[in-house]
């Protein structure tokens, strides 16, 4: 074990993870995480708490990680290289995993311009993949950044992000692969849709025998509404929204678009359980943490395996 | 045999007369167009396209107000209009004269009529006389500023009064035969108007009055901080 | 005649470098009206209290107007009064303003490069 | 070279409202260059300062100059007789020559007049490119000549982020992916292998001030 979280344990013993996803309020209302954490409790088993998604402010990361972690909740704590420098980032993972954090997430985070301070200066001091090896080097040699000694170093299960549909396609994979390199033990992907392109990078992923070094868990969205499909085509960078997905939602009857796309996200799900190389599944129901139970129900990934 | 007689010689007479005015039409139509065709090989395109400004913002529409006209009249007042007044008035008389004398001037329409059955509109002859005073005044202001305006005269050479006398010399001897100011030598003042106007045409496209063309191409089409419009084309 | 004594000077070279250039070169030399409009917009010319040296015109023409005209014979001596006229008196700032649209920069920059490769440059280290 | 932009005149004026005879002092380097502060800019500005100054009736003393370099002190003595004249200068000249011109007349206010940039470069009349960041530490070499600190918008050295859209950055579909361009001409040269590696974080030199001295005349400056 190197980190000995609750996702570490089930991932090495072999099941097929379920992860879900909690935004951290816009003000300091601790019921707020609660309200959202309760309909995860038992459904998943580890929450992405973000931080400062779309570079918006919210209450930051490590602290929400705390409030569900006392609810029962195994956080996984985000961080991006956008808002500190690495002496920052050094010292909340050191404060994080004192107070018994075990999971962390590496991402380079979306650009400043996008959120409510869009004339922040962006600090991007390393990158995702330098901070996945910054966090390896402190677990595994007890060293900090600059190379002097940690005193009890903290011991985190590395996540990172990959986006399988970003283009240079071709490149993506050795993005991956420099990812794995980087040390990360587990990585989350951008929001699946075009599962053509999903296998045949899962099978270079296998052939690349990067599978065996990591951890691939498919991140899944259902899609609310016919607006968000296109929105989701037209305006988010690095997602990739298949035309036959909007076709699919266009043919069923207007009260039932939300119904088609849980169906859509169950039908993913069934798939990846059966890939090879896909070690679990990250669910990003965003604003509808209420229906992660429908879905995780339906998808058949209950009951969670309870790890001592 | 001295010059004068040898000008008004019937045989050389009736040369500069006739088929020189012809060649030198020619040299001249020619050679403006090898300038002109020199220039195009010599530059290409650009295309404007390429380099955008990022991020990309939309101006506001030009409207006509208190405030653009005052920094149009400060942009001018900057310009060489404000700087040299004086000269770029001087300059451009000369340069509308010059064209603008000789092409709506009744006489040469009348021989223009002749030789191939059409003409140009045609001035009043005063009007003509009053733009060739004009066009003298503006070389002698031309003459005296070589003479003494200091940072002139460091570059003038003989070979710019030469060019000066070559572009005022028809002009010149235009005025004098009009007004027939030397009567006993009214035929060599004829021969030599007709020929220092064939000798300057021909002059255009090789000497130091290939600014003509020039002035045109150079401003007009290549992209510099001073040309006038955008410029689409580049050495 | 007196052959110029061009000891030093790669002349072959010169020849070669304002051959290059000859065209574009002798086309704007040509078109020079020697009207001297360009002075006022020369910063330098207005600094050094009006002196006609630091007219563009006369800069151009007394370097690479003197390098054409000498057909690239020039000793060491003219290539130090070109240095001076493309250096000492030009910062190189390119906001000459030409009525005919000559590229006069292009022209002292010619100058310059041609008087580099021949050795002659301003030594800013006279140790 | 530096690229700077001209400020608004209601900020310059707003700078020099309390002094009556005011130098405006230009640069014939970097500014001049890219049309921002050269002689032609130093007479544009005080004319509509000028105006401005006349529309609330004060009469103010305005100079104009310009010098060959504000970066060096030698080309700033030329200004020391003058100066005398004035209580307030205004400096075309980047960020550079106004804190150099301030460090050679201590007692008057120096005020900027344009904003300097970037380094950039020329790409049409009167449009510049930033090109470097002057970060200390070029990585050019493994990415293709083509600048990851200035023109990737989140500055990364493992490229390209999840961010690429469609070859264009997360951030504007204006923008090209730094990152993007990168990976092509380095397969076009067959050098992918230059980015294969995992880069390591960056050793910022841009931190403090730095004084630049060259190899050869190291022994003249340090004992």
């Amino acid at each position: 074990m190197k980190a000995g979280s609750n996702l570490e344990k089930i991932l090495t013993a072999g099941h097929f993870a379920f992860t879900g996803e909690l935004g951290p309020p816009r003000g300091t209302s601790i019921e707020h995480v609660k309200e959202k954490a309760q309909h995860l409790i038992g459904h998943v088993d580890m929450v992405n708490i973000t931080d400062n998604q779309t570079a918006m402010v919210r209450m930051s990361s490590w602290a929400a990680s705390m409030i569900v972690k006392e609810l029962g909740l195994e956080p996984n704590y985000q961080m991006v290289c956008r808002d500190r420098n690495r002496l920052a980032m050094q010292a909340d993972i050191l404060g994080a995993y004192a107070h018994g954090l075990r999971n962390i997430l590496c991402l380079t985070g979306d650009h400043q311009q996008f959120g409510d301070h869009p004339n922040a200066k962006g600090v991007f001091d390393i990158d995702s993949m330098q901070l996945v090896s910054m966090v390896k080097k402190m677990r595994d040699e007890g060293k900090f950044l600059s190379g002097e000694e940690i005193h009890e170093p903290p011991k985190f299960f590395i996540g990172a992000a990959a986006n399988p549909f970003a283009d240079p396609f071709e490149w993506r994979i050795h993005r991956l692969a420099k990812k794995v390199e980087a040390g990360c033990d587990f990585i989350q992907t951008q929001c699946v849709y075009n599962m053509k392109k999903m296998r045949e990078w899962i099978k270079m992923a296998n052939d690349m025998g990067l599978t065996d070094r990591t951890y691939i868990l498919a991140g899944i969205t259902p899609m609310k509404s016919i607006g968000m499909a296109k929105y989701m085509q037209s305006k988010v960078p690095g997602i990739e929204v298949p035309d036959e997905i909007i076709k699919r939602l266009q043919g069923v009857d207007k009260k039932m678009v939300a119904e088609e796309g849980i169906k859509i996200a169950c039908e993913q799900i069934e798939e990846f359980k059966e890939l090879k190389g896909v070690a679990g599944i990250h669910l990003m129901a965003i604003e509808w943490e209420h229906k992660v139970p429908e879905i995780a129900e339906r998808a058949k990934v209950l009951p969670r395996p309870v790890m001592d | 045999m001295d010059i004068s007689t040898l000008l008004s010689g019937s045989n050389a007479y009736d040369f500069i007369r006739g088929p020189l005015v012809w060649i030198s039409f020619i040299v001249f139509f020619l050679g403006l167009i090898f300038q002109v065709f020199r220039f195009i090989s010599m530059t290409e395109k650009i295309d404007h396209s390429v380099y955008n400004p990022r991020p990309r913002t939309k101006l506001p529409k030009l409207s006509l107000n208190a405030e653009t006209i005052s920094r149009f009249l400060t942009k001018t007042k900057l310009s060489i209009v404000g700087v040299n007044p004086v000269m770029v008035i001087v300059t451009t008389l000369f340069h509308i004269c010059l064209v603008v004398a000789p092409l709506f001037l009744l006489a040469h329409n009348i021989l223009l009529k002749d030789a191939i059955g059409v003409s140009l509109f045609s001035f009043s002859d005063c009007f003509a006389d009053y733009l060739t005073l004009i066009l003298m005044a503006c070389g002698l202001y031309f003459l005296l500023r070589r003479f003494f305006v200091a940072r002139v005269r460091a570059i003038t050479t003989r070979y710019d009064y030469v060019m000066l006398f070559l572009a005022t010399a028809p002009f010149i001897t235009g005025y004098l035969a009009y007004h027939q100011l030397l009567p006993d030598y009214y035929r060599l003042v004829i021969s030599l108007h007709i020929l220092s106007g064939e000798l300057m045409l021909m002059a255009v496209p090789f000497t130091k009055f290939v600014h003509m063309v020039f002035f045109f191409v150079f401003r007009f089409s290549i992209e510099s901080e001073y040309s006038l419009g955008k410029g689409n084309r580049t050495w | 005649m007196f052959k110029k004594n061009t000891a030093g000077v790669d002349t072959a070279r010169v020849k070669e470098r304002l051959e290059e250039h000859k065209t574009k070169m002798k086309l704007s030399l040509k078109a020079c009206a020697h009207c001297t409009l360009c002075a006022e917009s020369c910063f330098l010319y207005m600094a050094r209290d009006k002196d006609p040296k630091y007219t563009p015109s006369y800069k151009f023409i007394n370097s690479i107007g003197l390098l054409y005209k000498t057909k690239g014979n020039v000793d060491k001596v003219t290539l130090g009064e070109i240095r001076d006229n493309v250096w000492e008196r030009c910062a190189l700032c390119t906001r000459c303003y030409c009525p005919l649209g000559i590229d006069i920069p292009e022209m002292i920059a010619l100058a310059r490069s041609i008087c580099r490769e021949q050795g002659v440059y301003p030594q800013y280290d006279r140790e | 070279m530096v690229k700077s932009k001209r400020k608004p005149v209601e900020e310059i004026q707003n700078s020099i409202a309390d002094f009556d005879k005011i130098l405006t002092v230009g640069c014939g380097g970097c500014a001049s260059v890219c049309l921002a502060g050269g002689q032609r800019e130093v007479n544009a500005l005080n004319a509509e300062l000028g105006l401005l100054f006349k529309s609330e009736k004060k009469t103010k003393k305005l100079g104009s100059y310009t010098v060959e370099r504000q970066c060096n002190m030698q080309f700033l003595v030329e200004l020391d007789e003058k100066v005398k004249d004035y209580d307030c200068l205004v400096s075309m000249a980047c960020g550079a020559g106004v804190q150099l011109m301030a460090e050679r007349y201590p007692t008057l206010p120096v005020f900027p007049a344009v904003n300097t940039v970037s380094i950039g470069v020329d790409r049409e009349i009167g449009m510049y490119e930033e090109k470097c960041r002057a970060c200390g530490e070029c990585v050019l070499a493994y990415t293709g000549g083509i600048c990851p600190v200035t023109r990737c918008a989140k500055g990364v050295f493992n490229g390209p982020c999840g961010g690429t859209n469609r070859g264009k950055c997360e951030i504007s579909q204006d923008i090209p992916c730094a990152w993007l361009d990168i990976f092509e001409r380095l397969k076009g040269q067959n050098r992918l292998d230059d980015i294969m590696k995992l880069q390591a974080p960056m050793q910022w030199q841009n931190q403090v001030q730095r004084t630049t001295v060259q190899e050869p005349y190291a022994r003249r400056y340090y004992k």
